[in-house]
């Protein structure tokens, strides 16, 4: 078995018009920013994006909302420090967004790969989120249903990555993307290296290869934060 | 009427038709028991994942006796052992792994199938303990669910049924059975005939069948080694 | 801050007549036997215990079992090689027994860890487990409700542990124990070598310390399934 | 009428007089921002593990400018760094802590806190890009949740209040608020005041508060280092 693909573009064909993407990250930490400019390349329109933020600077997600390929935006914190790109669509109502508490998110992603259609949370309970949602009292206390999050293609940056696509990640770098990896139809995965089978401890492996598709190595990957910092931009 | 015992298949032909089928490059859950056996017969140049509830992706065989790690087991308890790319991870995970659809297969026992696709294979229903373990989330977790099973009981009364009458497992979930005489899928319009041996009529089949036998063009010849 | 208890007694002094305590573990892999030992010479009373199983032989949770120290087990499958101390209370009427499939036995304590009070599941639905249960359809398919599985105490084992509460597992033995670590008011673990904080590597802890109360470290631990092999007795 | 910004307490006073309640051996997640000013005043001798949304736990302070490595960064996407025995975790567990009531304090800003403990921090109702962040976890999770805020806002108006005017984000949950003018408990009877500044009469403070202060013993001197 293995799941290495040849390039970035072949993993990101998989990406069609009008497809629900999850894109790892939290911030610039976790952000696969090739495998992102490569899905920039390949153009698919009408997107709904899940991830904790809605872009920053001009790389990365802020390049494809600034590209118009983003319908809709499932996030929990669209605001960076230039958020200029979302915030410009938002406000011209040229960019849907699903505003979730992030632990939500978390678990609504993390309950699409597990099998779990809904599940009850007390966060947002009292407040305009949770209008229109269902509620119940368990053991005297209110919590409001939620329901899971699935994509068609999930996205995301590991640091080691097998060719059975064991994974694992680096530092805060891992933050939603096991999660995503397990709610993808198909998982896409950039790899700072890329070893052999068994070269990952079976201990340390953080995302077990079923929940992984394809994986391609990107050596020395770019960081949205430094990136953001030289004020770059994408294409 | 034919004796079937004379003519069926054992468990290990049975385990080696199932095998058979294993599709290259897919994730698997063998239940514990005769369903086990199936990995035996993994044909060479398959690359087949087996998955194993209690948090083992990728291992491999039994180790040789006497040389068990009790700490490495299948959800059968029995010994296992590492292979290049083995993960572990712990319980929810690997129900996640099952409910979520992330398994291609999950190849079970079973005391009954219905020809809705119902499966019956944790309670005889006679009371003492019951126990159920990861059946009932297996049942809906894999992309198929296959069984493995005698055609008849030890008692010769049919375990493909119209409907079961054991406590159920799952409603509508099995797609393919193997049995010692048959091969057959389950469709919309019930149990399709797909393979049988050659030394049983349709009729004497149908007889130990306990609800009716279709078929969708030709019924291929059901073969095993021999010497299982 | 320094987690370290002195003894396994000091640990198992925190549970009472009548709590409910999770007992890591699948069969033999990840039994803390020389906690649950412990706990059998301070001896509670009427405990409901929760584990997959429900004893083997004469040692573990089958002395526990016979010393008639549990009221109710909550387990998915209570049989094994030697099951005679669980079976012949059950059918006296002696212990009771809550059945519980074993994936929804696992996402029901890490539900009680992670502060979801339910969720909904395809397991059991259109079989007597499923009896009385809430059920919904989502997306063309039902789907029953369960209940979040707490703990006052949990009791496992481990591999590594830190003083801060940072633990490692061993293989096919970390099973219930990272969930029940989760779910438990107190967790106390008995850890087979305690090393210093900052010897488990950031990135291979697999329970962090925030979900532990107490380690004690007991090198060389002792094996069910080896034990039942010898036909162990406790005490 | 006293001018309360002659008297008032800085955000770093407010952040050092927070931090003395810290408790050894505790879990505590400080809100992005202002908050996060809480940990430069940890008393010597207390060791406090904190927890950051993004799948931290136990990190230690800022590198060095030119040192960060913006792969270990906080909720507010600040650089941390790494202290003997940090831990990193997926999304989920790290809101499994939250959200599962494992962490002892949460320490966070508000734009206006009620008596009944409700607290609004998310939206300022005014339109614009909405953002929430896990705030609406953050104040189901943690067993005390307490506030850290100017006693009123910019223009003067109070934001402790009979019931918030601003969209909630969360309902009955705060506990203690540390303001620039005194620090409060919130009980079933509402804000308990506990300290306030030499400097301001309980008239005065009343005067600024827009909710009744209730007083259970005696109200001690809020004080802080005058050099913050």
């Amino acid at each position: 078995m293995d799941k290495t693909l040849s390039s970035l573009s072949e993993a990101v064909a998989h990406v069609k018009d009008g497809m629900t993407v999850m894109i790892g990250g939290f911030g610039g930490s976790g952000a696969p920013i090739e495998m992102i400019h490569a899905l920039i390349d390949h153009r698919p329109k009408n997107l709904t994006v899940v991830n904790n933020n809605a872009g920053n600077g001009h790389v990365g997600i802020a390049a494809m909302i600034e590209q118009g390929m983003i319908a809709k935006m499932i996030c929990s914190f669209p605001r960076s420090a230039d958020p200029r790109a979302f915030t410009e669509l938002y406000l011209a109502g040229k960019i849907e967004l699903e505003l979730v508490p992030q632990g939500t998110l978390a678990e609504r992603i993390r309950a699409g790969g597990a099998g779990i259609p809904a599940f009850y949370t007390p966060s947002s309970v009292g407040t305009e989120l949770a209008e229109g949602k269902p509620s119940e009292e368990f053991e005297g206390k209110i919590y409001i249903r939620e329901n899971w999050l699935k994509a068609d293609v999930s996205l995301i940056k590991a640091e080691l990555g097998d060719p059975l696509g064991n994974l694992t990640y680096r530092m805060a770098a891992r933050n939603f993307s096991p999660l995503m990896a397990m709610a993808g139809q198909k998982t896409f995965v950039q790899v700072t290296k890329a070893v052999s089978a068994g070269e990952i401890n079976p201990e340390h492996v953080t995302t077990p290869g079923i929940f992984v598709d394809g994986i391609v190595e990107v050596s020395a990957p770019q960081q949205e934060e430094a990136l953001n910092r030289v004020k770059a931009a994408y294409p | 009427m034919i004796d079937v015992t004379e003519i069926k298949l054992t468990n290990t032909q049975i385990a080696w038709r199932a095998a058979q089928d294993l599709q290259d490059g897919s994730y698997v859950n063998l239940g514990i028991g005769f369903p086990e056996m199936v990995a035996a017969f993994q044909p060479d140049g398959r690359d087949v994942i087996y998955h194993t509830e209690n948090g083992v992706l990728g291992f491999g065989k039994a180790p040789p006796p006497g040389e068990e790690d009790w700490d490495l087991i299948n959800a059968g308890k029995r010994a296992v052992t590492l292979k290049p790319g083995t993960a572990f991870f712990h319980h929810a995970d690997s129900f996640a792994m099952v409910r979520g659809g992330h398994l291609d297969l999950a190849i079970l026992g079973a005391y009954q199938v219905a020809q809705n696709g119902d499966i019956a294979n944790w309670s005889t229903g006679r009371g003492g303990v019951p126990a159920v373990g990861g059946a009932m989330d297996l049942v809906h977790g894999a992309k198929t669910i296959a069984v493995v099973t005698d055609h008849v009981t030890k008692k010769g009364e049919p375990k493909l049924l119209k409907a079961c009458t054991l406590p159920l497992t799952g409603a509508g979930c099995v797609k393919r059975v193997y049995t010692s005489l048959a091969v057959l899928d389950i469709s919309e319009v019930g149990f399709v005939l797909r393979e049988k041996l050659a030394t049983i009529s349709m009729d004497d089949l149908q007889a130990v069948t306990g609800a009716e036998l279709h078929a969708e063009g030709e019924v291929i010849e059901l073969n095993a080694p021999g010497d299982l």
